[in-house]
């Protein structure tokens, strides 16, 4: 059976979004936080109705267990037994790429949320992937315009996978564009607990900020501390993560780094919304590092299918998305055309004690814009 | 060979294979389908890791890297040249050169040595080929990965389940005739008593070689099937979690039995998917993991040869039962006189 | 007499199999007992059974009037019954020596005293005390297996084919062990070599299929020649 | 030279930690013959349990007693439930244990929450002693010292009681064993639970050295151990101990001078053994 | 008549334990040579060295006039070199009939045929079964061989050693734990080997009047020196032989 199913919309009564997220296994906080921000992002759009131009909203959400064989075949079975207009996800790029061309085969929208490899919106670009979460690239500008000032040294502290190399790769570019100097690159096994020897080589090229791109749970804070960096008058920088994150980085109290999202930090009436709405439902638990993701992924559907007055067929949905502003929990949000990639805003931050809780969080310095912030165009 | 002296089974492999080419008629869905080829594909891989360890007793912790070699010699050649077949025929060329090439090596470092070396060797290759992989970002993508378009007549998902059952229903019955045969006899009698072939004038070392090379090209074709399925590459295919899957399904079913890890194959794929459904029925399934590491448990309580083997040997046991008193005398002659 | 150990109407079965239909016999104290009969006759599994390492089916074994069938092995063992299995049991990865601790129950003057006397008996246990068990000759093996069972003091002693695979010269001083430690010690002996078994044995009971089918004194086994020749095969 | 010695200590800490985490393994895999996958399993009950002891209470000394306590119990239940049936069958074991494991691992996320949890050292082995460039990392020293402590212990009883011998008797002829009069299950259950403890301790251990724990670590660090059991040669404690050492000072090492390979250390360090020395790199007896 | 082994100062030592030592002998084709000595004193040892399991540290073999020092334990069965073990070693979870079947195809030429079905070769199950039946155990063809007591496994191993139709057969105590009745039908299945086959057979044994019965020349090792080589007579006449070997009991039994 094939051609049959293609476009949707027209006479049905519903539009059907299918949200693919780590409902499971090492990543499953990322998904747990995607799913209720999304869900949340849905009620708030549609001011509760969960409808839009006249047309009922219908989600339906699937663990890829971050493997993107089941990703593939959830993606599948969306697309194919629950007929859905959106694809949505998901938390590991792995499983995203698995899916990517599902979208263009099958002519579907998907709102990438909160996968960051760059080649999503780069190298495997297609016309029907529109991300809402941050790539690796504006991470790294953002870390850049955080620290970074003419005349700066900075060594830089990575895992040894494309993430790091990328992630570090993009700020250097970033770093040295504003001015500073990186003056050493060191590179650790992804999954090593001892990084002492990296850890030395940075004191010896004696930067003024280490730079640290770091993902996973084996963290180097704890031997920064120890081996006594900071003392040595080298300032600490890095992204903040998610909460369940920020206790092990008390060692690092003072940095100066960015991060994506933490409550405190955005001040407009979505986030307000965002954060009161949460505690209210889930036992007073505040939003995480991908709730504004997730929220942010589905309002941007709701007002993509405002645009064209329900229709879900992707043509048009894409004429409509690019270039396409819509307000967030992050503020104002813009597809860039180019490569379909959201423009946001991200934090300039330090980390600090205190007094609600026993670990330290981080305090907004400055706000980059979506200007700032912006990502080199990778799909060309 | 008469007709006659066709194995009975061998009816009813054929007969669930027919059975097999009818599935499309009444599974229509895509992700049905594709749930379906992903059992054929880890069938076998699972065969061929149970040649290994059901019948020569060869165990491998990095029998993944096979999968992974065919895995990206497909989806490199798919995206480097034009995505016709015969960049896909090259990569399978490729596939199964590099996999034979690697177990050969393996094979004779290690399987003159005691059995564990084997293991212990493939698990450290297997690694070192996902650092390979994650290291060779220009060839591989890295840790991102990437996707590629596959033939276009592959893209039908009813073409492409006729394509992987085929495969493996030529496979099952390739390897089961090389466990029949006198070969497989020899090798089996190596899971047993290595010394004591060695000195009937056999050389155990050809013989796990030869086994060693034919596991590793067949599980390259479930990493070449694999890809054309999934059309996107990580370095993922080179983890080891795939060989303990593997290894699972390879138990479960019942090792030396070779429909047994075909049976695990699709067992452990529906557990998985139909526990992980589970999760939106009650919030206790959410941690469907428990239920799922669970029947692992429980198959080794009840099953303890696996379910193949486990009811292979209560069938051989009430058999013997019977017939006690015939075989000895009667039941011998029959033979002879044939 | 004195019975120390006594099988009534045992049965045991192996998985499926039916091997001891009918095994009955008593072992009076401080004396040998033989057991005789054609290979696969089952001598090796009474013997098991006895030891706990076959389950008991049917019927009673009983060790000083009380009943030990389907005890755990160990149970058993503590009791006060040594046991040298047909196969040796040695563990091939341990040396000669720690082959011995593992069976020694008490390190006391006493069993020092035993060791010493058993290094005696077999001088080749001493001079390779620090070898693997499995490098050890066939034989070797088979006197660490007697000298295992020998070092504890046991009241019942159950030997499998003790002089299977040792030079005529050990197999005498086996023999003269066993004539030694009758005092103090009960043996049944399964044995083929029949020059051993008439040397030592005082009473023999015949097995085959799984049945004790004779019993008798040994004495009168080895002036009846038609016995021999109707249950043993030899003339 | 500094900077040598700094690297040494840091390498022999971490070398020291995955020598705790083998060594459970190396007892019960060269004792008992035993290919125990769940072992990753014990070793995060261990980590979680400590910790959730260590932060209610505040005393690392009790999270340790605790996570011992746990290591004892979990032991005692999965060698009854899980290890007894499956003795002398490797593939048997490895299927339920590997069952058991994804078990272990998914309840520690009912019983304690999905997320990862920090954990700091105490307060008096945070931060380092610096000696001109030297920097000793307290916790590391700690570390050091327990490591021998419980290499010696148990290098002691294993050598100066039957325990030992009977345990390898038992996996070579269990009927023979019990046939000369000794309770094997007994001792089997015991060993076990021995193991399962030091599984457990090495995993509160490890929680403040990495500072953070999480479920999914357990399969991580049980594969690394089986590694280090291998190349040192299977069931020598010594062995163990030397191999991990050797694995985390070449770790250090290869950080600092070869970055390029750090990824691969660890396999090529095995490739090399099993070509070079395929019977373990420290094979002694015992 | 030529030799057709000949071993020149073979020699191992284990550790500093010299198990064979400097041992020269040579061993007539077609003719029945015996192998006895106390135990530990390397006849098992001399029969692993002759088949390959172990490495001399010293010295040669020879199998008509070849050296085959560097040949592997398969290699020297191909050759013409079979044997049985002192402690069976058989494929345990096999059937009798399918271990000798083995045996018997090993000896063939589709040692390597991986496509056509084992059964389509019917002949190497006759042949097995003949054999089975030549040594009594025919009513066990289809058991387990774990299964088996002692003295039956003690009997497969020697149809075993039958089915590669060596010229040499090393037989390492065939009888030892058979049962009284069952030794003298295997003594003459030994025989007719012998007579019938003319084929070279080294026997190791402790049985002395087995020893006295079949053989044509008797080698005594000792401490892994041969210590005196003749006929069975002139063996059984040596004082050495009976102080170190056979003990008084068999004098007792000779006189
Ligand atoms: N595990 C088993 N499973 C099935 N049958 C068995 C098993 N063990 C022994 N038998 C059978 O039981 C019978 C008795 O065996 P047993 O070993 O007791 O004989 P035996 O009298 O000691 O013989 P031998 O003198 O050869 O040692 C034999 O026919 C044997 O084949
Ligand atoms: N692999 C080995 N490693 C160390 N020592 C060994 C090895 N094999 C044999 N030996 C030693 O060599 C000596 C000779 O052993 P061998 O088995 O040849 O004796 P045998 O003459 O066959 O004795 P038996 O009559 O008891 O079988 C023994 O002392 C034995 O311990
Ligand atoms: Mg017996
Ligand atoms: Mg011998």
């Amino acid at each position: 059976g094939k051609k049959e199913s293609t476009g949707g919309g027209d006479v049905q009564e519903s539009v059907k979004i299918g949200v693919l997220a780590s409902l499971t296994g090492a990543l499953e906080s990322y998904g747990d936080q995607t799913k209720k921000g999304f869900e949340l992002g849905m009620e708030y759009a549609t001011d509760g109705t969960m409808e839009v131009a006249g047309k009922k909203l219908e989600v339906f959400f699937e663990d890829t267990e971050t493997d993107p064989k089941v990703a593939r075949q959830k993606a599948l079975s969306l697309l194919e037994d629950k007929k859905v207009d959106f694809l949505v996800g998901s938390s590991s790029s792995g499983d995203t790429l698995a899916v990517t061309p599902l979208a263009e085969e099958y002519e579907r929208i998907m709102v990438v949320e909160p996968a960051v490899a760059d080649s999503i919106t780069g190298s495997e670009y297609n016309d029907y992937i529109f991300r809402t979460g941050r790539n690796s690239s504006q991470d790294a500008v953002a870390g850049a315009a955080a620290i970074a000032k003419p005349g700066v040294k900075i060594a830089t502290l990575a895992p040894d996978y494309s993430f790091g190399r990328e992630g570090i790769a993009a700020f250097k570019k970033a770093a040295e564009e504003l001015g500073a100097e990186i003056v050493h690159e060191e590179y650790a096994d992804q999954t090593a607990t001892d990084f002492t020897a990296n850890i030395q080589k940075v004191i010896d090229k004696k930067p003024d900020y280490l730079y640290v791109v770091w993902a996973g749970a084996n963290t180097p804070w704890n031997q920064i501390n120890d081996m006594k960096v900071q003392e040595k008058g080298i300032k600490i920088s890095t992204g903040v993560a998610d909460i369940a994150t920020l206790p092990t980085m008390i060692p690092l109290v003072g940095m100066e780094g960015f991060t994506v999202y933490y409550h405190t930090l955005p001040d407009n009436g979505v986030n307000d919304w965002l954060v009161d709405k949460h505690k209210e439902k889930f036992d007073g638990a505040v939003p995480d590092l991908f709730t504004p993701g997730g929220m942010s992924a589905a309002i941007a559907i709701v007002e993509a299918l405002k645009l064209t007055e329900g229709d879900a067929h992707a043509e048009k949905l894409i004429e409509v998305m690019e270039g396409m502003s819509f307000e967030t929990p992050k503020g104002t949000m813009t597809f860039r055309p180019d490569d379909h990639q959201a423009l946001q805003t991200l934090y300039a931050v330090t980390l600090e004690e205190s007094d609600d809780h026993d670990y330290p969080v981080p305090k907004l310095v400055r706000e980059l814009s979506p200007d700032e912030t912006a990502p080199p165009i990778m799909n060309k | 060979m008469k007709l006659s002296n066709v194995e009975r089974s061998t009816w009813l492999y054929v007969a669930i294979s027919l059975a097999l080419f009818m599935v499309p008629l009444f599974v229509t869905g895509r992700s049905m389908q594709f749930l379906i080829i992903q059992i054929f594909i880890f069938a076998i891989f699972a065969m061929s890791y149970d040649l290994l360890l059901g019948f020569t007793g060869i165990i491998s912790f990095g029998h993944v890297m096979f999968f992974g070699i065919g895995a990206y010699s497909t989806a490199i050649m798919l995206s480097r040249f034009e995505t016709g077949l015969g960049a896909l025929f090259m990569a399978i060329i490729i596939a199964i050169a590099l996999s034979a090439f690697v177990s050969l090596i393996v094979g004779i470092l290690t399987l003159r040595l005691r059995s564990h070396f084997y293991a212990m060797l493939t698990l450290a290759l297997a690694g070192l080929f996902l650092v390979a992989a994650e290291k060779w970002t220009s060839l591989t993508g890295g840790n991102d990965g990437f996707t590629f378009r596959i033939p276009e007549i592959l893209r039908d998902s009813q073409i492409l389940y006729f394509v992987s059952l085929t495969l493996f229903i030529l496979l099952f019955f390739g390897l089961r005739r090389l466990t029949k045969s006198p070969f497989g006899r020899v090798v089996m009698a190596i899971r047993e008593n290595e010394e004591r072939v060695q000195s009937l004038g056999l050389h155990v070392v050809h013989y796990k070689v030869i086994v060693s090379i034919v596991s590793g090209v067949v599980a390259s074709f479930s990493g070449v099937l694999y890809m054309l399925s999934i059309r996107f590459v990580d370095t993922s295919v080179f983890a080891t979690e795939f060989t303990i899957d593997v290894l699972l399904m390879t138990i479960i079913g019942g090792v030396g039995t070779l429909i047994g890890p075909i049976i695990g194959a699709g067992l452990v794929e529906f557990a998985h998917h139909w526990l992980s459904g589970l999760s939106d029925v009650h919030w206790l399934f959410e941690r469907w993991i428990i239920l799922y590491g669970t029947v692992y448990i429980l198959v080794v309580i009840f099953f303890p040869k696996g379910i193949v083997g486990t009811i292979q040997s209560k069938l051989i046991n009430r058999k013997q039962r019977a017939h006690l008193p015939r075989v000895n005398k009667s039941g011998r002659q029959g033979k002879k006189s044939a | 007499m004195n019975s120390l150990l006594k099988l009534e109407n045992v049965e045991s079965f192996i998985q499926q199999y039916h091997i001891l239909h009918d095994i009955t016999f008593d072992v009076p104290k401080g004396e040998v007992t033989v057991l005789l009969g054609r290979n696969g006759a089952g001598k090796t599994t009474t013997l098991r059974t006895i030891m706990g390492l076959n389950p008991l089916s049917k019927g009673s074994i009983k060790f000083n009037h009380e009943e030990v069938g389907n005890l755990r092995p160990y149970v058993i063992a503590n009791k006060g019954i040594g046991y040298v299995p047909e196969d040796q049991g040695i563990f091939g990865d341990l040396t000669v020596g720690e082959n011995m601790r593992v069976a020694i129950k008490k390190e006391d003057e006493e069993t020092q005293k035993r060791l010493n006397w058993i290094l005696d008996l077999f001088p080749d246990l001493k001079k390779f005390w620090n070898k693997l068990g499995g490098t050890l000759s066939g034989g070797q093996k088979q006197m660490l297996a007697i000298a295992r069972a020998y070092v504890n003091e046991n009241e019942l002693l159950l030997i499998d084919e003790p002089s299977k695979g040792l030079a005529p010269i050990i197999v005498e001083k086996v023999m003269e062990s066993i004539q030694q430690m009758k005092e103090t010690t009960t043996i049944v002996l399964v044995e083929q070599n029949f020059l051993m078994a008439s040397g030592i044995g005082d009473h023999f009971y015949i097995i085959d299929d799984g049945r004790t089918i004779h019993h008798g004194d040994m004495e009168e086994l080895k002036s009846d020649k038609a016995l021999m020749q109707k249950y043993l095969g030899i003339a | 030279m500094d900077l040598i010695i700094s690297l040494a200590i840091n390498g022999l800490a971490t070398g020291m930690l995955i020598f705790l985490l083998a060594a459970g393994l190396t007892l019960i895999f060269g004792l008992m013959n035993v290919l125990n996958f769940a072992h990753g399993g014990l070793f995060i009950w261990g980590a979680f349990s400590g910790v959730w002891v260590y932060h209610a209470s505040n005393s690392f000394i009790l999270a340790i007693l605790a996570s011992i306590g746990t290591g004892l119990l979990l032991g005692l239940f999965t060698e009854k439930l899980i290890i007894r049936p499956v003795y002398g069958n490797l593939i048997q074991q490895i299927l339920i244990t590997l069952g058991f494991m994804l078990v272990l691992q998914e309840l520690i996320k009912v019983v304690f929450g999905p997320n990862q949890k920090a954990v700091a050292a105490p307060k008096v082995l945070e931060g380092s002693f610096v000696i001109g460039d030297i920097v000793l990392i307290k916790y590391r020293l700690f570390i050091i010292i327990l490591g021998l402590l419980v290499f010696f212990a148990f290098s002691y009883i294993l050598k100066n009681t039957r325990i030992g011998l009977i345990v390898r008797a038992g996996v070579m002829d269990r009927e023979m064993v019990e046939a000369l009069g000794i309770n094997i299950k007994v001792v089997f259950m015991l060993v076990f639970m021995v193991g399962a403890a030091i599984a457990a301790l090495s995993g509160i251990l490890h929680a403040p050295y990495s500072g953070v724990i999480y479920a999914e670590m357990g399969l991580e660090f049980a594969i690394l151990a089986f590694i280090v059991v291998v190349i040192g040669g299977m069931g020598s404690f010594k062995g163990s101990l030397l191999a991990a050492i050797l694995v985390g000072l070449t770790q250090a090492f290869m950080a600092y001078y070869v970055p390029a390979l750090s990824l691969a250390t660890n396999m090529l360090l095995m490739v090399a053994v099993l070509i070079f020395k395929p019977q373990g790199l420290f094979t002694v007896k015992g | 008549m030529p030799a057709i082994l000949e071993t020149k100062d073979l020699s191992i030592a284990f550790g500093g334990h010299r198990a064979v030592n400097r041992v020269s002998v040579q061993i007539q084709e077609k003719k029945f040579t015996s192998i006895i000595g106390p135990n530990g004193a390397g006849k098992t040892t001399f029969f692993n060295l002759i088949s390959g399991q172990l490495t001399p540290t010293n010295g040669s073999i020879y199998l008509k006039g070849a050296d085959i020092k560097k040949f592997s334990t398969a290699d020297r069965t191909r050759l013409g070199i079979g044997r049985s073990f002192q402690i069976t070693n058989v494929f345990p979870n096999l059937t009798v009939l399918e271990n000798v079947r083995l045996a018997v195809q090993a000896q063939s030429k589709v040692r390597y045929q991986m496509f056509l079905h084992y059964l389509y070769y019917r002949k190497f199950e006759e042949k097995a079964y003949e054999l089975l039946k030549k040594v009594f155990l025919e009513d066990k063809a289809d058991s387990k061989t774990v299964n088996l007591a002692h003295g039956e496994k003690r009997k497969l191993e020697i149809a075993m050693l039958l089915a590669l139709e060596t010229e040499v057969l090393l037989l390492d105590e065939p009888t030892a734990g058979m049962s009284l009745e069952e030794v003298p039908g295997i003594i003459d299945v030994i025989r007719q080997i012998k007579e019938e086959e003319n084929r070279t057979i080294v026997l190791i044994e402790h049985k002395m009047d087995m020893i006295m019965d079949l053989s044509d020349e008797v080698f005594v090792l000792f401490h892994g020196k041969l210590l005196a080589t003749g006929t069975p007579k002139e063996i059984v006449a040596n004082e050495t032989v009976q102080s170190a070997y056979l003990g008084g009991m068999y004098n007792e039994q000779l006189t």
